[in-house]
């Protein structure tokens, strides 16, 4: 049977999405008496609340109950959080509301329409108090305090020094240094958030179903905030999930919230969050204010690197904040080889919507300043910034790579992938292009960016937010587990439960390749479930689908798990056939003798055996056939006391190269072409890889372009609807040319790295810089996104004002 | 509250229910109905999950109510596969990598066999500018793309 | 949202103060004021129906009126809770003496809006706003000119 | 994001629906094809207590050709508005000016009327209605007026229909001679509410002199600005350079436009003024070759 692994086969899942029959969680059937809720929000971005009427809106008829802050009391106490910083967060509002669209009050009735009937009825009192949102000021000595018993707005501060940072800036020629903002912005998956929930008082437990999708570990963190032992909060995710892109995993307040309300009401409830409750209150990416400065030497050569990171988290920090600022911290450096870096790294809380997870999660609030600094030093420098980017490139022979801070990259060969990407985009030929556009009254601009995508995060990189000692007095934490469980029935049917929670990514359909390939049967024999069940299934606190971990990890332990009924079926041939263990495969639905072929026992009756004739199997086997495999990664250990940390397991490589045009008139920025090369080691199947690349890509050139989630000055939420809220649409999608070169990964069986991250984190940078060079002449620096027409109109307005006073 | 009497034809078969005016068309189809193949993404007509054909034209359900659609015709994604087999614009989507998660999908499935039916021979940037009324986040409408240029091309072969 | 206007009022400085103030003038001023009742000196409550065309929200409001100078300036706050969300403005207005038949107002503002009508409707809202505060001045000096006439 | 409660009418005739909206008083609402109306009623920003429904209302869905004239039913739907042979003969501008509005399955249900009467300061329909210089129809139980388009916006979303009343046709004049027109939005996406709008319908004189010519622009003001002072100065003259520079200065002093999100007001002033120049420049051009 040929193998499938890396072959380009169409999905499993697509039947089902394509005749609406997908199960989403607005799909899945509701237990008897299930009512909806609607959520009532702050319309404050900072106030004390006075008072809830809710009296009125309860006379509603339809209308099952109403909680408020006061309520949930009883039976919740604070989220956990990695940080020391006491943050009191719940899942509501109690006494003081700290962004807008904060929960208030929750209407619980027969369906949603009267539950936002309810909603218009009840009355709060607010005291408004002053609001901060700006980054800075949040760290000023009079800003306004969010949580006053903690006495500043700092939710996490560490410094970090590795190398001689201080000899590197002595020796260098030039300190090139900037000041950039990343913006806040979001994922918007299609579907938002939804769940049902249903306490059981008899066994004092709580079951949601919801589309949650991990990080697991996020689980202890609800069950410790609803104050049970965690095999009391049974978590079911079902089968498909409208995207997510990380965002999901923001859902853990409102099923805790959920949760308690179903407690208090005494019925089971279901929500169904709306598009301006996922905009204004679900989660979001984080915005960062970063001052970077670069050693170099004269050729352009960087020796060193500081950076103060600022990040904002929103009003209250919670898990896994303050993670984008030590997601990429093992890959501080990027692609290149600088040993000597210094990081200041802040998480600050100001009145706006708390953040979490989102697609390249740290790396496009890393890759922006690094990317835009690089060619800021040539351009300051007047080198071809191709050149300063090669002259800083980690080089083949390099690798394994440690990094300053203590990275581990895998594999590489980064020059090749970025000579490849300058060919693809005729680097050479640039300056034709350029006066072309000129010819025609546009400004042409090229952009170039290396980045390194990391995948597969070790669960301890997060405990870098402590300082050594805090950390030596605690559980270690490393790792990366994921469980994988594969059974054969006694037909010789083969069912796969993963615990990766797929949102889109396929991972049905190459759990069913790697199956095929190892038990050599057809992958349409192969069921994979992708439910996952916290009190059924094998999961660990690392499971879910985050950091494209399921390439990296995800596959290994389907991999291994199949090899471990793959070993349970030779032995049983083994037996029968009196044959050594090691002249036996699997082919074609038999386990056959290397030597000679016609030796040989079919699967299903290796399979029939376990489950039918157990008394027949080798002295000491379990009967049955149901295989669990835990994996992890040896490279994922924790920080040791230097902080020293290997923050993911696999690093795979982005070259981009882009062309843009824009219109001095008007501001307008139109890509022209986005090539990019990807070095993701091998691929398990490449029709899923350019389909992630794709989707990553867009929604990287939504964050450079259009997508922000906007607060004017006082904290008021601006962008509430999709029409505010601007995601790219077909039109607005350029040229894409993706190409691969292959450099399999050591460390997993099957050589791959995660990968569909990597553009989002590099296209807000790649496309900066393109902008940045078109618009070279007028001296104009690009140091914030998105770049709308309006802000390079600034720009280029300002430039000329600027150039006509010098004149005057 | 006013409840009204609505009989409607959808995917051949005929739904008659009591709805309460306000109703969205798009919670009828999934509540009542038990369609749940149409998806509510956003509930003001950007992202176009929702979109379905009422009397041959691609339209937001979250944009109507279902007393609106009295007496008239429907075709929701359950309807496109015949006998159990994807038409040919759904087989496109599988072999193009066309939809990911699969959640805007039905919406965009609908536009598409209408939108083809009135334009038999639309360029890459008609198809675009077709698409522009759906929100997907996951492929960034190349397999999209691709998947409606095959179903033209194969309809120019077949004539 | 900030912004200032001026207008000339047909009437003197003392009449126009005095009609400034009255309460029965400021309900019929304030677009969509239905009622208005004094809870304090110089403090209302009142019911507004503020918006545009079909989009129009129900607020619960206070009205008040502080920092009088006589005959020279107060300041209007107006705060309101609502369905579509919260509103909060303030209006700074001066009177000036021009002649016995001629005042001269002008006018500064500054209104927060929050909530719903933020969230959604922020590319129209600096504009309705200033709409909604011109509007107020307009039929303050119509009415004016109506109680002149009626003199 | 579910709306409030309301009592439905679905009239089958034009004379039913006055009666009904005279009955509904201040409380009754039209609605056609609801794009822009359900949204806020699912927001809850518009609550209606009635809705009257005019889609079964099939006299106001036509396009009719007249004597120097093209009649278009209110409930005609943009689709069909923006395929039709007829308008784009003899109304082109209008055929230009749709393709911007929304996307396909928006403008599938979208009515002209409803767009008209929504009053969108930045909206297409009523921009293009404003430059052809057309007019409405409105009726009420006891009359039928017709408004000029000059009369006919009033503010943001605010038009010279009473709540009694309801717009049925439109009609918008061919124009003679060599005629040339344009319609250029800039708007951060595909589909978007325009930042700013501009159209232009202009003809010339055999020696290629402006006859006639109406600039109008859009999400600058809260109504479609028709720019007469830069249409009368235009009127005779042949466009060059610097009666372009001369139309973008009169723009810029005219018009008051409003920052937000996307764009700021001195940002949307010098839009207006490139694009006032990009419009009246093409129309010139395309009068030029008839």
């Amino acid at each position: 049977m040929e193998k499938v692994i890396g072959q380009a086969v169409t999905r499993v899942e697509d039947g089902r999405l394509l005749t609406g029959q997908g199960k989403y969680i607005g799909d899945i059937g509701t237990p008897a008496n299930t009512a909806h809720i609607a959520i009532l929000r702050s319309t404050y971005p900072h106030a004390k609340i006075i008072s809830i009427d809710t009296s009125e809106a309860m006379n509603l008829r339809g209308v099952k109950g109403i909680v408020t802050g006061k309520d949930i009391l009883p039976y919740v106490q604070p989220f956990s959080v990695g940080v020391s910083a006491p943050v009191k967060y719940y899942p509501m509002a109690i006494d003081k509301v700290r962004y807008v669209g904060e929960p208030v009050a929750v209407v619980v009735a027969k369906n949603r329409y009267i539950a936002e009937d309810a909603l218009e009825k009840i009355k709060v009192v607010y005291e408004s108090l002053t609001p901060i949102v700006d980054i800075e000021k949040s760290l000023e000595e009079d800003a306004p305090l969010l949580h006053e018993h903690i006495g500043f707005n700092i939710a996490n501060h560490r410094t970090f020094h590795y190398g001689k940072v201080d000899e590197a800036f002595e020796e260098a020629d030039h300190i090139i240094k900037h000041k950039f903002h990343f913006p806040k912005y979001s994922a918007t998956p299609v579907e938002t958030y939804g769940m049902i929930a249903q306490y059981e008082e008899s066994s004092n437990q709580y079951t949601i179903h919801a589309n949650f999708h991990g990080p697991f570990v996020i689980q202890s963190v609800m069950a410790g905030a609803l104050k049970i032992p965690s095999n009391r909060l049974r978590i079911i995710v079902p089968k498909d999930i409208g995207g997510s892109y990380g965002i999901k995993a923001g859902t853990f307040p409102y099923i805790v919230l959920c949760a308690v309300v179903s407690r208090i009401v005494g019925c089971p409830v279901k929500w169904i969050e709306d598009r301006q409750e996922h905009l204004s209150a679900s989660s979001s990416g984080t915005d960062r204010v970063t001052y970077i400065e670069a050693a170099v030497k004269e050729d352009g050569k960087v020796l060193g690197l500081k950076m103060k990171l600022i990040d904002n988290v929103g009003a209250y920090i919670r898990a896994p904040e303050p993670a984008c600022l030590y997601r990429t911290h093992a890959n501080s450096t990027g692609a290149y080889d600088i040993p000597n870096l210094m990081i200041d790294a802040y998480a600050i809380m100001t009145n706006k919507l708390p953040t979490g997870l989102i697609r390249g999660y740290g790396g496009q609030e890393l890759y922006f300043p690094l990317e835009r600094i690089m060619q800021e030093i040539a351009h300051q420098l007047q080198l071809d910034p191709a050149d300063v980017l090669r002259r800083n490139l980690i080089k083949k022979e390099q690798f394994p790579y440690q990094t300053a801070s203590g990275g581990m990259y895998d594999s590489g060969d980064y020059e090749k992938g970025f000579e490849l990407a300058l060919d693809m985009g005729n680097y050479k030929e640039i300056e034709q292009k350029r006066e072309d556009a000129r010819q025609r009254g546009k400004l042409f601009g090229v952009g170039l960016a290396c980045i390194v995508e990391p995948s597969g995060s070790n669960m301890g990189y997060i405990t870098i937010a402590l300082t050594p000692e805090e950390r030596a007095s605690s559980l270690p934490k490393s790792g990366c587990a994921e469980a994988a469980t594969i059974s054969m029935d006694p037909m010789g049917c083969v069912n796969v439960r993963i615990s990766t929670t797929p949102s889109g990514q396929g991972h049905e359909t190459v759990s069913a390749q790697i199956v095929s390939d190892v038990l050599g049967i057809p992958r349409e024999q192969i069921n994979v479930v992708a439910e996952l069940d916290t009190s059924t299934s094998a999961w660990s606190i690392a499971s879910g689908s985050y950091s494209s971990r399921f390439a990296s990890l995800g596959s290994s332990a389907v991999f291994y798990a199949a090899h471990k009924v793959r070993k349970k079926l030779i032995k049983i041939a083994a037996y029968h056939l009196q044959a050594d263990e090691d002249d036996l495969t699997i082919e074609n639905g038999s386990i056959v003798s290397k030597k000679d072929p016609s030796i040989k026992y079919s699967l299903k009756r290796a399979a029939g055996s376990a489950h039918w004739n157990p008394l027949s199997l080798p002295d000491g086997m379990e009967p049955g056939i149901y295989e669990t495999y835990y994996y992890t990664a040896k490279v994922a250990e924790p920080p040791d006391e230097n902080d020293l940390v290997n923050s993911s397991v696999t690093y795979g490589f982005v070259a981009d190269m882009v062309t843009v045009e824009v219109d001095p008139d008007t501001g307008e920025v139109q890509i022209i072409d986005y090539f990019t090369v990807h070095d993701a080691g091998k691929l398990l199947n490449p029709l899923i890889v350019d389909g992630q690349i794709y989707g990553g890509l867009v929604h990287g050139l939504g964050g450079a372009m259009y997508e922000e989630l906007a607060y004017d000055d006082k904290g008021q939420f601006l962008t509430g609807s999709f029409m505010d809220y601007l995601c790219p649409t077909a039109p607005e999608i350029p040229n894409i040319t993706i190409k691969h070169i292959e450099t399999p990964s050591p460390l997993t069986p099957l050589g791959a790295k995660g990968l569909g991250e990597g553009n989002t984190m590099s296209a807000p940078a790649v496309i900066a810089n393109a902008v940045n060079d078109a618009l070279k002449p007028y001296g104009v620096m690009i140091d914030t996104l998105p770049l709308s027409p309006n802000r390079i109109w600034n720009l280029l307005n300002q430039a000329k004002e600027k150039k006509g006073a010098n004149q005057v | 509250m006013t409840v009204h009497e609505v009989e409607v034809k959808i995917n051949g078969k005929t739904y008659k229910e009591e709805v309460e005016s306000r109703m969205l068309l798009s919670d009828f189809l999934r509540e009542t109905c038990g369609l749940t193949g149409t998806h509510v993404g956003c509930e003001h007509g950007v992202c176009g999950a929702c979109t379905v054909i009422v009397n041959d034209s691609a339209v937001r359900s979250c944009l109507m109510f279902a007393v609106q659609v009295d007496g008239q015709e429907m075709q929701t994604v359950e309807g496109l596969a015949q006998n159990g087999q994807l038409n040919p614009l759904q087989q496109n989507f599988v072999e193009c990598h066309g939809l990911q998660c699969g959640f805007c999908t039905p919406g965009i499935l609908m536009s598409t066999t209408d939108y083809l039916k009135k334009h038999s021979t639309p360029c890459k940037k008609d198809i675009q500018d077709m698409l522009s009324g759906h929100l997907c986040r996951c492929t960034g409408y190349d397999g999209i793309v691709k998947a409606i240029e095959k179903t033209v091309e194969d309809q120019k072969i077949n004539i | 949202m900030n912004g200032e206007g001026s207008l000339t009022l047909e009437a003197g400085l003392q009449q126009s103060w005095d009609i400034l103030l009255d309460p029965n003038v400021l309900q019929k001023c304030i677009m969509g004021c239905n009622k208005l009742t004094q809870v304090e000196e110089n403090k209302y409550k009142a019911e507004l129906a503020i918006g545009i065309a079909a989009v129009k929200g129900k607020y619960e409001s206070t009205i008040e009126i502080a920092d009088i100078e006589n005959l020279k300036s107060y300041k209007l706050i107006v705060k309101g809770e609502g369905g579509p969300g919260n509103v909060e403005a303030t209006g700074v207005i001066h009177l000036e003496h021009q002649d016995e038949n001629h005042t001269l107002l002008s006018y500064t503002y500054e209104a927060e809006v929050g909530g719903k009508v933020a969230m959604v409707g922020q590319r129209m809202l600096s504009g309705v706003a200033k709409l909604i505060i011109q509007d107020f001045f307009k039929k303050f000096g119509k009415e004016l000119k109506n109680i002149e006439k009626s003199a | 994001m579910k709306p409030a409660q309301f009592d439905y009418y679905c009239p089958k005739t034009v004379d039913e629906a006055l009666t009904l909206l005279e009955e509904s008083g201040f409380d009754g609402k039209i609605i056609a094809g609801g794009q822009s109306l359900v949204p806020i009623m699912n927001m809850r920003l518009s609550t209606p207590d009635c809705l009257i429904d005019i889609n079964r209302l099939q006299d106001l869905d036509f396009i009719d050709y007249e004597e120097g004239l093209v009649k278009i039913g209110t409930l005609t739907r943009q689709n069909r508005v923006e395929t039709s042979d007829l308008i784009r003969q003899h109304i082109g501008l209008l055929s230009e000016a749709v393709p911007f509005i929304g996307h396909v399955q928006t403008r599938n249900r979208g009515t002209i009327g409803g767009s008209l009467v929504h009053a969108d300061p930045t909206a297409e329909i009523p921009l293009a209605l404003m430059t052809m210089g057309g007019s409405v129809h409105i009726a009420s139980t006891d009359e039928v007026r017709t408004v000029n388009a000059e009369d006919f916006f009033v503010t943001y979303l605010t038009t010279d229909v009473m709540p009694t009343e309801l717009l049925t046709e439109i009609h918008i004049p061919i124009w003679e001679g060599r005629v040339g027109y344009s319609f250029q939005e800039i708007s951060r996406r595909h589909g978007d509410f325009a930042l700013v709008a501009s159209a232009c319908q202009l003809s010339v004189d055999d020696q290629n002199r402006i006859s006639n010519a109406r600039l109008v622009l859009g999400g600058v003001e809260s109504v479609p600005l028709l720019v007469t002072e830069a249409n009368e100065l235009l009127q005779g003259e042949r466009l060059t350079d610097s009666l372009l520079d001369k139309v973008a200065s009169i723009v810029s002093k005219v018009i008051e436009p409003e920052s937000d999100l996307h764009a700021s007001a001195d940002y949307r002033r010098h839009l207006a003024q490139s694009l006032a120049k990009r419009t009246l420049q093409e129309a010139y051009v395309k009068a030029g070759r008839c």
